[in-house]
């Protein structure tokens, strides 16, 4: 495998992408303590090398689905926050006009199939995108995230099959975290690596350093170059962490404090890309603080025109279910 | 595109499914075609074109569509998914779900997914996917590959769900399922699929949401559905012997239903009776009384009488299968209770 | 035991249910709790039971039974699947469904196994399995986890359908639900999860098929179930202002429904609204009227109005959300239509 | 492993259980010429030493779950043809009253949890009856039969996945008979063998010639023993074939007669089964005749006494649909 040395624009965006999201989701955190917000909330933070690290491969042409755990994904695709936002606090200027909400973010301009509620049901979606690439030759990629609880899906399974079969441009991103709620992985999950159950459809595999932006970065670029090769598709797993709870106000009372704290303490994505960043000399520190500035108005600005945007008009509840009435 | 017009001949509707398959792939390069063996194999340098569906129905096409008609692995839930992706990134595909018994297997892709896209997304989503999947009993079949399960996707908000009675409609049906921007379950009810009737040569489409009343009468409606429109036609001739005039009304869309097709011929005759091969809990002929009495309270002159598949699984044996069906015998039945 | 007698305190409905299922769990050995955390990881030697179901339902029961509460993997299919072979081979299986909306992944083992074997066996085999499931909209938590989908199960033969409206009758139906020997779909209604009641503490069942006049009136019926009952109630104290008696009925079974307690009440007062959470195709509300138009047609005086959920994906924005939502106001207003 | 030498008694029932298969699915392959039995039929001619190699090794005690080619496993589960042969002619004496039909054929007194139409729906089913033999401790084991089609299903992943996490005594037998309908294994099974997946759950597999009984028996013994000690499940794959097509009726265009005839004329399980008991003198000739005979006339007197019976009473269409009312 041919290593892929990012470039400065690339890393930059790289660290704008990881910043925003973990911003994005600090922020979020205090807006439900603030009871600014409602509905069930799942924050990607610890695992925003993953996103960033796989969509820095990608264009609007390529098709990403996502997960219960979306934000990451979406704003690594460059969906834009404040609708984001706008959508979370239940507004008509939402992304999806407040329809959505967390769970279901999308923004098909941006390749973005969304966010989705049902563990294992955007790997298929993916899937389907990839078959999309390969009929129409698109030169397009379908990615699907998703948990290593999802990959106990029955989706998971057919899903991978079919690709293998087809041999479709299709990349399967396995997020694995350690966790699916409150159930430790190893629990669940008889393999010490997800990517082992590639072998079931002699499919290409992949394990990546999923708090390492440069790795992942590297791996996902092959697997997605040989997907674009028309050699098929691959499955990458992607080591990370679930800082936080599953959902945000989860009382963690099931999860060991010091396995929690070595990863948050050593392992902190957004830590290692600045250390290496930095040590490297491949960024200044300048730049990296000028983002954090630049997301942190960013997200300001994106809260205070959500809070200021008018609610969805109740007389439109009927509209949009069809495109044909 | 809507009024057949010119040549026609009498084929099986499955013939004509394959018609309207053949001419949506020509027109449109976007049209594929999956499932459990529809190329039969066939897709394969030494396969046959032979083959195509368990039932035969898309035999053919591979050889004329080689790239577009794709044989999938027995994985319903992937195939359904693989296929609301593709729908939603460019593509019109139709599904072959060989009986409509095994949603159980793939519902989520439905229910959760191409229903909800559109209208979660905020309206920027369109889900141009099509699945034609095989209803009914008769065939002793038995339990598991003879339910008309329509109503669970019939209730289901953003899904479209047709149903043809005869081989003309089921063309005209397909192709405007094929090309609706909304996703659209087909049903093939066994009953039906290899009777033939008239079907015109050329493209035609029939409008989704509207029923069609297929025989004029003044005393009672009667309104089938599927194969259940040729037992409202029976029944209605054997009425007509005893001097009972039945309006019959083919309902064609199961959502979005025709309401005012339906007030019409209640208005009209004030009595009414629904068909369907389904069973009778949470389904459309409970819809269909609900709507009379309530939009329609005004026009009834009596009971609304539901004539529908028993309330238990389907059996195997010849003797229970027929005591399970609604009949032509059994709508005589209900409509003469009504005068 | 069907007599709820000793003392009573007031609980939330969700530790009725968790009362219920240490009631049933203590008194028969056969009885298994399966799902998607459950013992929330308790019964690894380093877990804790503080959790147990993402809604907390089930803390606390791994202590106590720590062989018989089952962490699943994330794997519906194969979780019902499982259940459905254990209960057909000597336990009786409570499976959680963490949200009904995920019925899609896992439909098939009620659909075409549970519901069918005794059946299709010539009446041979007994599946006691209990599936709870939360149903229902409120908490914004938007298109995928907040469905009243009891019409699919309702509408299965061979299955039941049970929902209760307060903590009494959820611990006493869910006792009844996992003592038969049918495989029983028991809804937990986000809507009175966490409400309480005055609940008997002795062991009692509610039987399953049975629906309750919760309060007796004369002018219009109200025939609501789970979260609707409470919307009726509070409807007919406003009708009550306006000089309308309103008799509420409660359903609490959905399938088999209770007919004679349907058409006692409409014979009563001619006049009946059904309130459902659930969308409005092929439902329950379609069922009632259709009853009431069938054998309850000579008592009807006026016509039978559903207030349901709205016919589109349930939104996650509040107002939108509350607008998609059936209420009090809309029964009252329903009501006073009939007037 | 040790190998499992089969008693002479047990040559005996496996003989004659192989034989039964045979002749009663070519007796039905002639009442369906004849226009005597409806509804959909599948044969499973050929695999006859896959359901005796395995059910040898079980007891009414253990619970096997089947297919939609369901016959075999049920007659060497030691269901009664009479019963059989009455329920295919839909009669009231039917073992399921007539209201099953071939592809619902259960006995719950032998432990045979029905065949069934819904392919993959099965494995979970025997899951869940090792789930009962391994939470009341009886001892007993469930055993899935399932096709090659089947393992693409993602009923087949969740629950292998669930036994292997759970360590159930459990055996998945999948009959690898190279074709799922009219398509080849190959060209939707991207992997060579099938018991390949079960590294996806860490389990532990085999693979066995399908077509010889003391092969099946003795991996099939090895995996039960192992279930029973509690060491958890196995994936065994059996390498058969489908001598005839998909279902009766079927015009076999889309495969290669070479190929069938391979198999027919070479690979014959009643033969190679015949060859090597006699041949080693396990069996005595006069033991095989006298079985042919006991079973033809077993299966002719089920005809006669199928076609005899009274068909069910449509009066009961509503009975058994619940156990209370
Ligand atoms: C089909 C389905 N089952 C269960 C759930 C509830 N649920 C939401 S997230 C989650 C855990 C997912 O674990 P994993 O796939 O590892 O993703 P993670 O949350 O760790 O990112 C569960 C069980 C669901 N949303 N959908
Ligand atoms: C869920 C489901 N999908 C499709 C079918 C239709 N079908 C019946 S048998 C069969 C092929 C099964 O192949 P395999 O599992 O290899 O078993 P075999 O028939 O070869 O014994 C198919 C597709 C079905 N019955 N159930
Ligand atoms: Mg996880
Ligand atoms: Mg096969």
């Amino acid at each position: 495998m041919r290593t892929m040395e990012p470039t400065e624009e690339i890393l930059l965006v790289a660290y704008r992408t990881m910043r925003t999201i973990r911003s994005f989701e600090e922020k979020l955190v205090e807006l439900v303590t603030r009871g600014k917000l409602g509905g069930f909330l799942h924050t990607y933070i610890g695992e925003e090398a993953v996103a960033a690290g796989v969509c820095a491969n990608l264009s609007d042409d390529d098709h990403v689905a996502s997960t219960h755990r979306g934000h990451g994904h979406c704003i690594a695709k460059g969906v834009d926050v404040r609708g984001m936002m706008a959508e979370l606090f239940g507004a008509g200027s939402g992304i999806c006009k407040g329809r959505g909400g967390s769970m279901h973010i999308a923004d098909l301009g941006r390749g973005m199939l969304g966010a989705n509620g049902i563990v294992g049901a955007g790997i298929p979606l993916a899937t389907g995108a990839a078959l999309t690439a390969k009929l129409k030759k698109t030169g397009g990629v379908g990615v699907a995230f998703f948990g290593d609880g999802a990959s106990n899906q029955g989706a998971f399974h057919e899903s991978l099959n079919m690709a293998a079969n087809w041999k479709l441009p299709a990349v399967y991103v396995c997020e694995n975290n350690g966790w699916g709620e409150f159930t430790p992985t190893e629990f669940v999950v008889p393999v010490a690596d997800i990517a082992e159950r590639a072998r079931s459809y002699a499919m290409h595999s992949l394990i990546a350093d999923g708090m390492d932006f440069f790795d992942v970065y590297a791996k996902s670029g092959a697997a997605i170059a040989r997907a674009r090769r028309g050699e098929g598709p691959t499955l990458l797993e992607c080591k990370t962490y679930r800082f936080a709870g599953h959902y945000v106000g989860d009382t963690l009372v099931y999860r060991n404090k010091l396995e929690a704290d070595h990863w948050i303490n050593h392992r902190d994505p957004l830590q290692i890309f600045t250390s290496r960043v930095v040590g490297d000399r491949l960024l200044a520190v300048e730049d990296l603080q000028r983002i954090d500035r630049e997301v942190a108005d960013r997200i300001e600005e994106a809260v205070s025109a959500a809070e200021a945007a008018p609610l969805p008009d109740p007389g439109d509840l009927l509209e949009d279910v069809y495109v044909q009435r | 595109m809507t009024a057949p017009t010119k040549s026609a001949r009498t084929i099986p509707t499955a013939f004509a499914i394959a018609e309207a398959l053949r001419i949506a792939m020509a027109s449109d390069p976007d049209v594929i075609l999956m499932g459990e063996d529809v190329a039969g194999g066939g897709s394969r340098p030494e396969g046959t074109d032979e083959m195509g569906g368990i039932l035969s129905v898309t035999r053919g096409l591979v050889r004329e569509f080689p790239d577009r008609v794709l044989d999938t692995p027995i994985s319903e839930m992937g195939i359904l998914g693989t296929a609301v992706g593709a729908a939603l990134t460019g593509l019109r595909p139709v599904v072959e779900l060989m009986f409509m018994d095994f949603i159980g297997t793939c519902l989520d892709p439905l229910l959760n997914q191409a229903s909800k896209f559109r209208y979660m997304f905020g309206g920027k989503a369109r889900v141009p996917l099509t699945v034609r999947t095989v209803t009914g009993a008769g065939l002793q079949a038995a339990a598991q590959h003879s339910q008309s399960l329509y109503w669970i996707t019939a209730g289901i908000p953003g899904l479209k769900t047709v149903i043809p009675s005869n081989a003309a409609d089921a063309k005209g049906l397909l192709l405007a399922a094929i090309r609706s921007d909304d996703p659209v379950i087909f049903c093939e009810p066994k009953g039906i699929l290899f009777l033939s009737t008239d079907v015109p040569e050329e493209d035609y489409e029939v409008p989704i949401g509207t029923a069609k009343v297929v025989r004029a009468g003044s005393d009672v409606s009667l309104v089938g559905m599927g194969a259940t429109v040729g037992m409202a036609l029976a029944a209605a001739d054997e009425l007509e012997r005893d001097g009972i005039s039945a309006e019959v009304l083919d309902l064609r869309s199961l959502a979005p239903l025709d309401e005012d097709a339906i007030l019409a011929t209640l208005a009209k005759t004030g009595r009414l009776v629904v068909v369907d091969e389904a069973t009778p809990r949470c389904g459309i002929a409970s819809d269909i009384a609900a709507l009379c009495v309530d939009k329609g309270f005004d026009f009834l002159n009596g009971p609304v009488k539901r004539v529908t598949a028993a309330m238990c699984p389907v059996p195997f044996s010849r003797v229970l299968e027929e005591a399970y069906m609604p009949s032509a015998a059994r709508v005589v039945e209900a409509a003469r209770g009504l005068l």
